[in-house]
């Protein structure tokens, strides 16, 4: 058992030890070879010499999910993958991060009507970064995984539990993913449904159980006019309708 | 040791497969369109036919075999190629319920995966195939056949919807 | 003299000695209560070139049974072009071989091109084949350097993908995408090339045909290693390969001259001379010299191309609404896989009514249930090299 | 020289300070660096995690099977002709001052274990189907 887990809220050995930590988990991040499709390629020539992943310590793309701390799920999630791709999210060591990277990973794509097409990583595993594209471009996910990075840093290792994956139950083996049950609700779509199959309700989705404090992570580089507009709108917004300032804060 | 592709020019070999066509099966709607010998053919002969093809006319590569739903009755194309600019379509109709036809796996070995696929997708079951399991889908959780018309997936997209 | 000798003398051995010898037969491995061992090559496997799943019997280090579990990327390509409109389902073949998104697209084009019996203008074709001969060269390259990669070398797919990296730029400037193009439509190409565009790259395509011996050929051909990992590993002979409808470089390989390109002419190919390439020992050594032959060929397609580019609009009558009679269409390109064929049935509505896709890497992937037993548990990485197929393909 | 020099001052045991402090660094680090990781580590077990990892499948066969017995002869034999290039070494060090005893004597070693290895090769334990 970890020394850390033995406290249950943040004090004032885990929150300067959570700096250093921290520091050190951002920049050595190990992805996993987990490339899907064909946002495996944009991972792969983000990780050749042109635009690459050495820079940010993610470059050494581990073989075995024993040795690699991100999962890259770049590309198309089927449903029969899901099974496989929680099994790999449960063989890696803690601390461990998902990205989602491409439309097919974060919803399902250009593939929302597919029958054996699982609508997004996140029905199964807690994903903490999305990267939209399809496929997004290497430097699209060299900012995800500097988000991930900043997302690193505010993280507590005491007093926030991670989500557990979907289909894995309390004492950890995974349940049987028979997509006859996913599949039923076939594709979100208000479709036809074969004669005598009853609608199923979204079991499989996780229960977000609220997100770790501070894990908001900023909106990143917008165009400086845009950026006017922003600053402009938020002025007024103050002096105008007060409650709609706190509705932000409040989100 | 090399392999011997049929001689001739296009038009000379679209004959010769017309005439080894007819003459050995007889069929009434054989034509031949552009570089294409077009044969219609009852389920039962395929195999026959095919191995005409094979063995007397030298047309070595099966590129593919297609399934269509035409709901109540499936309708299988094989596309064959002499590699030198001709083609051969061996089109088939297999009516009403019983879609079982025989495998073509002995002649053409390559059409091992192509049968396979078409069981999957259609539950087309071919006679005398060496493994016919599943390809793409689940092996035994899934018993549905995707890619059959009554299989919806969702609303249909046409351009009235759009602007 | 001496390599010329020691290569003859290797050749003559494999043929008489093949893989398969090494294989005790089943009832004597009863009788003496042998047992194999079961072992799966999952799908997530670096090179498994996708999400490939291989049950693997091995006798120790020999493979005695390989069966192929695919299935793990499929995205029902063909129940969702179903639902789509003509127009609607280019985007969803560039996604089928990632590795050859413009060939994908122009198959399915001619397929509904040849449904709906439409006139090309002659400056769009030219386009097409400049871009499908610029993607063949951003797969060939790659499909060496990952055959070398899992061979233990890491140099060439570094030079691989910086090659890749700068046609990608092309693709970028004429198409808007580095990937996925969309660029091939119904009837013609989305937009004419941008004014600077062709002479970048000639001198592009000049500085290649220089870079392609000291970075590649260099590298790899008088290296001791590579040849013994790769010469005689799965040798096939024409018989083999033909009745495993293998097309492309692993056909070529073996010494049957079959290209698409060639054969069943489409586009503007007649009017465009290049050879086809092949090579007569049929293993995996021989499908990296077809590939990168076939890479100084798309050289000089491109650069004839370029030439003879003639001037005019790029985009057929076609209107935005394609709804083609009731009736077949065939459409057939050469993918750097081999033979990408499209059939296209339409019942004279807005969408398709069946599409159905021959992929390469679907039918040159039995070539792994066929020719491994009897190699080692190292040569599915060869092997896999010589096929190189790409899973968007294989699943559909 | 530097050692010749060591040697006559200091005496021949002081050495074996420099070498025993040496291996008390190296032990000290890995087990410091073993302890803190087994205590900071954050660490939540599960079933599928002590699972095997065969590429995200579940193995088909337990891989406890016999297997072919060329492997073992193999290592045997690697394991001999290892030991015998570790008395090389001391050996060669030693060279010139043996002389011609030494020469005949480590021919004589390595000729015995020659004979051996062709015993093998003979009988065809090196014979790899």
């Amino acid at each position: 058992m970890g020394l850390m887990q033995k406290f249950d809220e943040p004090n004032i050995i885990t929150t300067s030890t959570d700096k250093l930590f921290n520091w050190a988990r951002k920049n050595s991040l190990w992805p996993l070879q987990f490339g899907l499709a064909c946002c495996a390629i944009e991972m792969m020539s983000t990780g050749m010499a042109h635009n690459d992943l050495e820079r940010f310590g993610a470059g050494f793309f581990a073989g075995s999910p024993r040795q690699a701390d991100v999962m890259i799920v770049s590309g198309t999630v089927s449903t029969k993958m899901a099974e496989r791709m929680t099994r790999l999210y449960e063989q890696m060591p803690e601390p461990k991060w998902v990205i989602a990277m491409g439309a097919c990973a974060i919803s399902g794509g250009p593939f929302l009507d597919g029958y054996s097409v699982l609508m997004g990583a996140d029905r199964v595993i807690p994903v903490d970064v999305y990267v939209p594209g399809c496929p997004p471009r290497p430097e699209a996910l060299i900012f995800g995984i500097m988000t991930l990075q900043k997302k690193i840093e505010r993280e507590q290792q005491v007093g926030y539990e991670k989500p557990r994956p979907a289909l894995v139950d309390e004492e950890g083996n995974i349940r049987e993913y028979l997509p006859e049950r996913e599949y039923r609700q076939i594709s979100e779509g208000k479709a036809h449904r074969p004669k005598g199959i009853k609608r199923l309700p979204r079991t499989y989705v996780f229960q977000r159980k609220g997100l770790p404090p501070g894990s908001m992570t900023d909106v990143g580089w917008i165009p400086p006019e845009a950026r006017e507009r922003l600053k402009a709108r938020r002025g007024a917004g103050a002096s105008g309708s007060g409650e709609r300032e706190e509705g932000k804060e409040g989100a | 040791m090399a392999v011997a592709l049929p001689e001739g020019s296009l038009e000379e070999r679209l004959e010769r497969y017309l005439e080894g066509f007819r003459s050995r099966h007889g069929l009434e709607e054989a034509r031949v369109e552009g570089n294409t010998v077009v044969l219609g053919v009852d389920p039962g002969s395929v195999p026959a036919v095919l191995s005409t093809a094979r063995q007397s006319l030298g047309i070595l590569h099966l590129s593919f075999i297609t399934v269509v739903d035409r709901q109540g009755s499936f309708e299988l194309t094989y596309e064959l190629l002499d590699m030198r600019g001709a083609r051969v379509r061996v089109k088939t109709v297999l009516q009403g319920e019983e879609s079982v036809i025989d495998t073509v796996t002995g002649i053409y070995p390559t059409a091992n995966w192509h049968e396979r696929e078409a069981y999957d997708m259609f539950g087309v079951a071919f006679r005398g195939h060496p493994d016919l399991r599943r390809v793409y889908m689940w092996q035994d959780h899934f018993d549905h056949h995707p890619l059959l018309k009554s299989f919806e997936i969702s609303t249909k997209r046409t351009f009235e919807g759009l602007r | 003299m001496l390599r010329e000798e020691r290569r003859a003398a290797e050749e003559a051995i494999t043929l008489i000695r093949p893989a398969t010898s090494r294989l005790v037969d089943p009832d004597i491995r009863d009788e003496f209560g042998l047992e194999t061992l079961d072992m799966n090559m999952g799908p997530q496997h670096p090179a498994m070139h996708g999400l490939l799943r291989l049950i693997l019997e091995l006798d120790g280090e020999t493979i005695v049974r390989c069966d192929p579990v695919m299935g793990y990327l499929h995205r029902c390509q063909e129940k969702i072009a179903e639902n789509r409109t003509y127009p609607a389902v280019i985007p969803l073949t560039d996604r089928l071989d990632y590795f050859a998104n413009m060939h994908n697209e122009h198959g399915y084009c001619l397929a509904v091109e040849d449904l709906l019996g439409v006139e090309i203008p002659p400056r769009a074709e030219y386009i097409r084949v400049l871009m499908c001969e610029l993607m063949r060269i951003a797969s060939h390259l790659p499909s060496i350097g990952f055959l070398l990669l899992e061979l233990g070398a890491f140099t060439p797919i570094l030079y691989a993908f910086r090659e890749r990296e700068r046609i990608q730029n092309f693709f970028e400037a004429v198409t808007g995408a580095r990937m996925m193009f969309h660029y091939i439509r119904i009837g013609g190409v989305k937009a004419d090339l941008p004014p600077d565009i062709p002479e970048k790259i000639w001198e592009y395509v000049e500085g290649l045909e220089k870079r392609i011996k000291p970075d590649f050929i260099d590298l790899i051909e008088g290296n001791e290693i590579f040849i013994e990992r790769t010469r005689g590993i799965s040798r096939l002979t024409q018989e083999e390969a033909i009745e495993l409808g293998l097309t492309g470089p692993p056909l070529r390989c073996t010494g049957v001259a079959f290209d698409v390109r060639r054969d069943y002419p489409y586009s503007v190919y007649p009017e465009l001379d290049f050879e086809v390439v092949t090579d007569t020992a049929g293993d995996v050594e021989a499908s990296y010299r077809v590939r990168i032959k076939e890479v100084y060929e798309s050289i000089k397609i491109i650069r004839q191309c370029l030439e003879k580019m003639p001037e005019g609009e790029v985009m057929g009558d076609v209107g935005r609404r394609v709804r083609p009679p009731e009736g077949e269409g065939f459409g057939r390109v050469e993918g750097p896989r081999g033979e990408f064929a499209v059939h296209v049935v339409s019942d004279g509505s807005d969408t398709p009514y069946r599409v159905h896709y021959r992929d390469p890497s679907f039918v040159n992937m039995q070539l792994l249930q066929e020719k491994m037993p009897g190699h080692y548990l190292p040569d599915i990485m060869p092997i896999m090299g010589l096929v190189d197929p790409v899973s968007g393909g294989w699943d559909k | 020289m530097t050692l010749g020099l060591l040697q006559q001052e200091i005496g021949y045991g002081v050495l074996y300070l420099y070498v025993g402090a040496f291996i008390l660094l190296v032990v000290g680090f890995v087990a410091s660096v073993l302890v803190l990781a087994r205590l900071i580590a954050p660490s939540r077990p599960s079933e599928t995690k002590r699972r095997v990892y065969e590429t995200a499948e579940t193995s088909v066969t337990d891989p406890w099977r016999p297997f072919p017995v060329r492997y073992y002869v193999f290592a045997l034999l690697f394991l001999i002709f290892d030991v015998e290039a570790a008395f090389l070494y001391p050996w060669a060090v030693v060279y010139r001052e043996l002389g011609v005893y030494g020469f005949v004597e480590m021919v004589v070693f390595v000729l015995i274990l020659g004979a051996g290895l062709a015993y093998a090769w003979k009988k065809g334990a090196l014979r790899w189907v």
